[in-house]
């Protein structure tokens, strides 16, 4: 069975409302990159990661995720991504173990993964049962974060993903993107942190007024 | 008699109510009208 | 035949565990039993206020406890769902493949509870304020009218709740969606417990085929309601 | 091409002709109903409302009923169509329409005939919840998104709707026949018809039958419209969008 590959645009066009945000978007990503997106406010990048995501509707234009037909099938791309956003999606009442474990359970993550991500970003000591709503902005990222390692994405899109993290945050993260493209994910990052996320990326490309341009290979 | 007011009352609230739909039907397709071609429109 | 029992499975491990997310949150949130359950008796008070006379407060005592489970309901719908948007975790629940039968019939049986509990009191509230009268059979009646009638609203509720979740004006859209759909619940719901109270002196057996219709109701959009909910919740 | 001042928009010779017989069919049947046709024996000169009143509820009750098939012709796959969506949002404006106009006439009659403008007797009731029910459908199709997010969410809300119209009938007939006090429905409703009133009341339907197909037409076609115009508009805001990248 020939992979397939994990994205694929050509021409796609997303609006929100009567705004092309995505103008004829054209991006291809191969298994295990580290694509950083970058490019201005409004580019349209956070459109970018949530097409990707199943989330809204590819207007016109072509797109297939993981394999699957964005136009006919945005549904069973969803459970394949992982997406992390500007909102971190947790729920302030419950506990950082309750949200992370919660989010795992809904993908079918096991026990020991899900201890296994707490503890892959530092959540497993004094903040494991802290409520999220006591927690700073940079503890509740990374309580996200950890939300996210839970679900063993195939395909990662991260929306600013260093915003809040503080230095050793910073690099928990760096690493643990390394690694699950190791592992054979394939990562898309949006962000402004061109410096540190420059180092990390395999590839960059840049947004400007919803089209897709390659910046080539970093070394 | 007072039913005569009721009695016309009920046709004119028909009547009257269905014109006025009409002409607020007739006021927004002229609008849309104006930007779009006539050989767009796949019932001429 | 394996597919069908996993997925079913895949149903009911979903919907177990948004339930009980639910109610933890509502555990440690505390909306319910802070703002909402005294919100529903001070309107029982208002209504007392507003009727003024005894004989016949004792005659409406179960359109009162319903109405005022009603309105109550639509604050804890939008309190459901105020949850699921607030921080974006609606598009996580979207990304997260979990089937949105489950995911609808956890968020009804978590309002259910919720409602149950609301209801519980309201009857207490009409026995202290309305002088309301249960004896044994009506007690049974009684219970299990509850159960039904919630959990139609329950359903009702989590169905239209994820229409206007994302909607804006959400907050005017949900009643207007809501209240026409939920009349069944109100009649059956008032007629069985104006039978377990024994207003006007109606037997308690009269009951009985309301409660059939508040099963019916809760029975069909429940189902219907766990086929439907995807295409809802989705944008 | 397109002046302006175009006046027939969404007209054809069809809905031309259609209209021309549906404004003959009106004069006829205001003339019919109010001047020649007898008064009741029963109910007096109150029955001439039944020739506005009684075809405008019935066409209302069509029109919903071609909303709930037009949106479960959108669902289904194999003929999906946003034409099946505009005709069910068309059909359901027809329908609110003629549901307000037949609750007004309605209790108009109500009031010379049982002398009180509202009883609680289980097809009024029904029917007006069918008119909040329907004026929610239309305020869900308002709530904006692209043509298919709206279709999809009004087209499952219209299935819905099919579904609470008998639960909601039901429970109020079997909460109304426990109330005798509303037997008052049944008082002066026994219409004894002759021939010119019963061509009237027929002539009635076939007039309202004709409106609401020309409404219809026209409706569906104008929000096609509208539609294009959002479609026209994107094209011109992804040139726009296009050439910001371009430089």
């Amino acid at each position: 069975m020939a992979l397939d590959l994990p994205v694929e645009l050509s021409d796609a066009v997303a609006v929100l409302g009567a705004f092309p945000v995505l103008a004829g978007a054209n991006l291809t990503v191969q298994r295990g990159e580290i694509v950083l997106l970058r490019g201005p406010n409004g580019a349209g990048k956070t459109t970018l990661l949530r097409l990707c995501a199943g989330l809204i509707e590819l207007e016109r234009g072509r797109g297939r995720v993981l394999g699957h037909d964005l136009s006919t099938d945005r549904w069973s791309v969803r459970h394949r991504v992982g997406l992390l956003g500007h909102a971190n999606g947790l729920y302030p009442d419950l506990t950082v173990t309750e949200n992370v474990a919660f989010w795992g359970r809904t993908v079918g993550a096991s026990d020991a993964e899900i201890a296994a991500a707490l503890k892959r970003m530092a959540l497993d000591g004094r903040l494991a049962d802290v409520q999220v709503s006591r927690l700073s902005a940079g503890q509740r990222r990374r309580t996200a974060l950890a939300a996210l390692v839970a679900r063993r994405a195939e395909l990662w899109l991260l929306d600013e993903p260093h915003a809040g993290l503080d230095a050793s945050g910073r690099d928990e993260l760096d690493e643990v993107l390394r690694q699950a493209a190791r592992a054979g994910a394939t990562i898309m990052v949006a962000s402004h942190e061109l410096e540190r996320a420059g180092t990390l990326a395999t590839r960059q490309v840049e947004v400007v007024a919803g089209q897709v341009r390659d910046l080539g290979a970093t070394s | 008699m007072d039913d005569l007011g009721f009695i016309l009352g009920s046709y004119l609230v028909t009547f009257g109510s269905i014109s006025l739909y009409v002409a607020s039907v007739v006021r927004r397709s002229r609008r849309a009208g104006r930007e779009v071609p006539r050989e767009q429109r796949p019932w001429t | 035949m394996s597919e069908t029992r996993r997925a079913f499975a895949s149903v009911r491990a979903t919907a177990r565990l948004i339930a009980i997310k639910d109610l933890r949150i509502e555990r440690r949130g505390r909306v319910l039993t802070n703002q909402v359950l005294p919100f529903a008796l001070i309107v029982m008070v208002m209504f007392a206020f507003a009727l003024d006379s005894d004989a016949v407060l004792e005659r409406v005592a179960p359109g009162l406890v319903w109405l005022a489970t009603l309105f109550s309901t639509l604050f804890v719908i939008a309190r459901s769902f105020a949850v699921e948007s607030a921080d974006g975790a609606l598009d996580q629940l979207r990304t997260s493949g979990a089937p949105s039968a489950g995911i609808f019939l956890g968020k009804a049986l978590a309002l259910m509870a919720q409602l149950l509990v609301l209801v519980v009191v309201l009857v207490a509230a009409a026995v202290v304020l309305y002088r309301a009268d249960i004896s044994g059979q009506g007690g049974v009646l009684l219970v299990t009218t509850a159960l039904a009638a919630t959990g139609g609203l329950a359903a009702v509720g989590t169905l239209y709740g994820g229409l206007s979740a994302g909607a804006k004006g959400r907050e005017t859209l949900l009643p207007l969606l809501v209240l026409p759909v939920v009349a069944p619940v109100l009649i059956g719901a008032t007629r069985a417990t104006e039978s377990a109270f024994g207003t006007n002196g109606i037997a308690v057996s009269e009951g009985w085929p309301w409660l059939g219709l508040l099963v019916v109701f809760a029975v069909l959009f429940s189902v219907t309601g766990a086929i439907a909910f995807g295409s809802l919740l989705d944008e | 091409m397109t002046t302006t001042s175009e006046r027939n928009v969404t007209g054809t010779s069809f809905t031309r002709g259609l209209g021309i017989v549906t404004l003959l069919g009106i004069v006829l049947l205001v003339i019919l109903g109010l001047f020649v046709s007898p008064a009741d024996v029963n109910q007096g000169e109150s029955v001439r409302i039944m020739y506005a009143h009684v075809p405008g509820a019935w066409l209302a009750y069509l029109a919903f009923i071609v909303t709930g098939v037009s949106s479960a012709a959108y669902l289904w796959k194999r003929t999906r169509s946003l034409t099946w969506d505009r005709f069910a949002g068309a059909s359901a404006e027809v329908g609110v329409l003629f549901m307000g106009i037949s609750l007004v006439t309605g209790s108009l009659w109500g009031r010379i005939t049982w002398g009180t403008y509202w009883t609680w007797d289980a097809r009024l009731t029904t029917t007006a919840f069918l008119f909040v029910t329907y004026v929610g459908y239309l305020a869900v199709r308002g709530l904006g998104g692209s043509h298919h997010q709206r279709a999809r969410r009004s087209a499952v809300l219209a299935l819905l709707a099919v579904l609470e119209i008998p639960l909601v009938h039901f429970s109020v007939r079997l909460w109304n026949t426990l109330h005798q006090e509303a037997s008052v429905a049944g008082r002066g409703t026994d219409v004894t018809m002759d021939g010119l009133m019963l061509f009237s009341l027929f002539l009635g339907v076939v007039v309202f039958t004709l409106m609401y197909v020309w409404l219809v037409l026209h409706r569906q076609r104008a929000l096609a419209l509208q539609d294009m115009v959002e479609d026209t508009g994107l094209d011109a805001a992804l040139a726009a969008r296009r050439a910001e990248a371009a430089v």
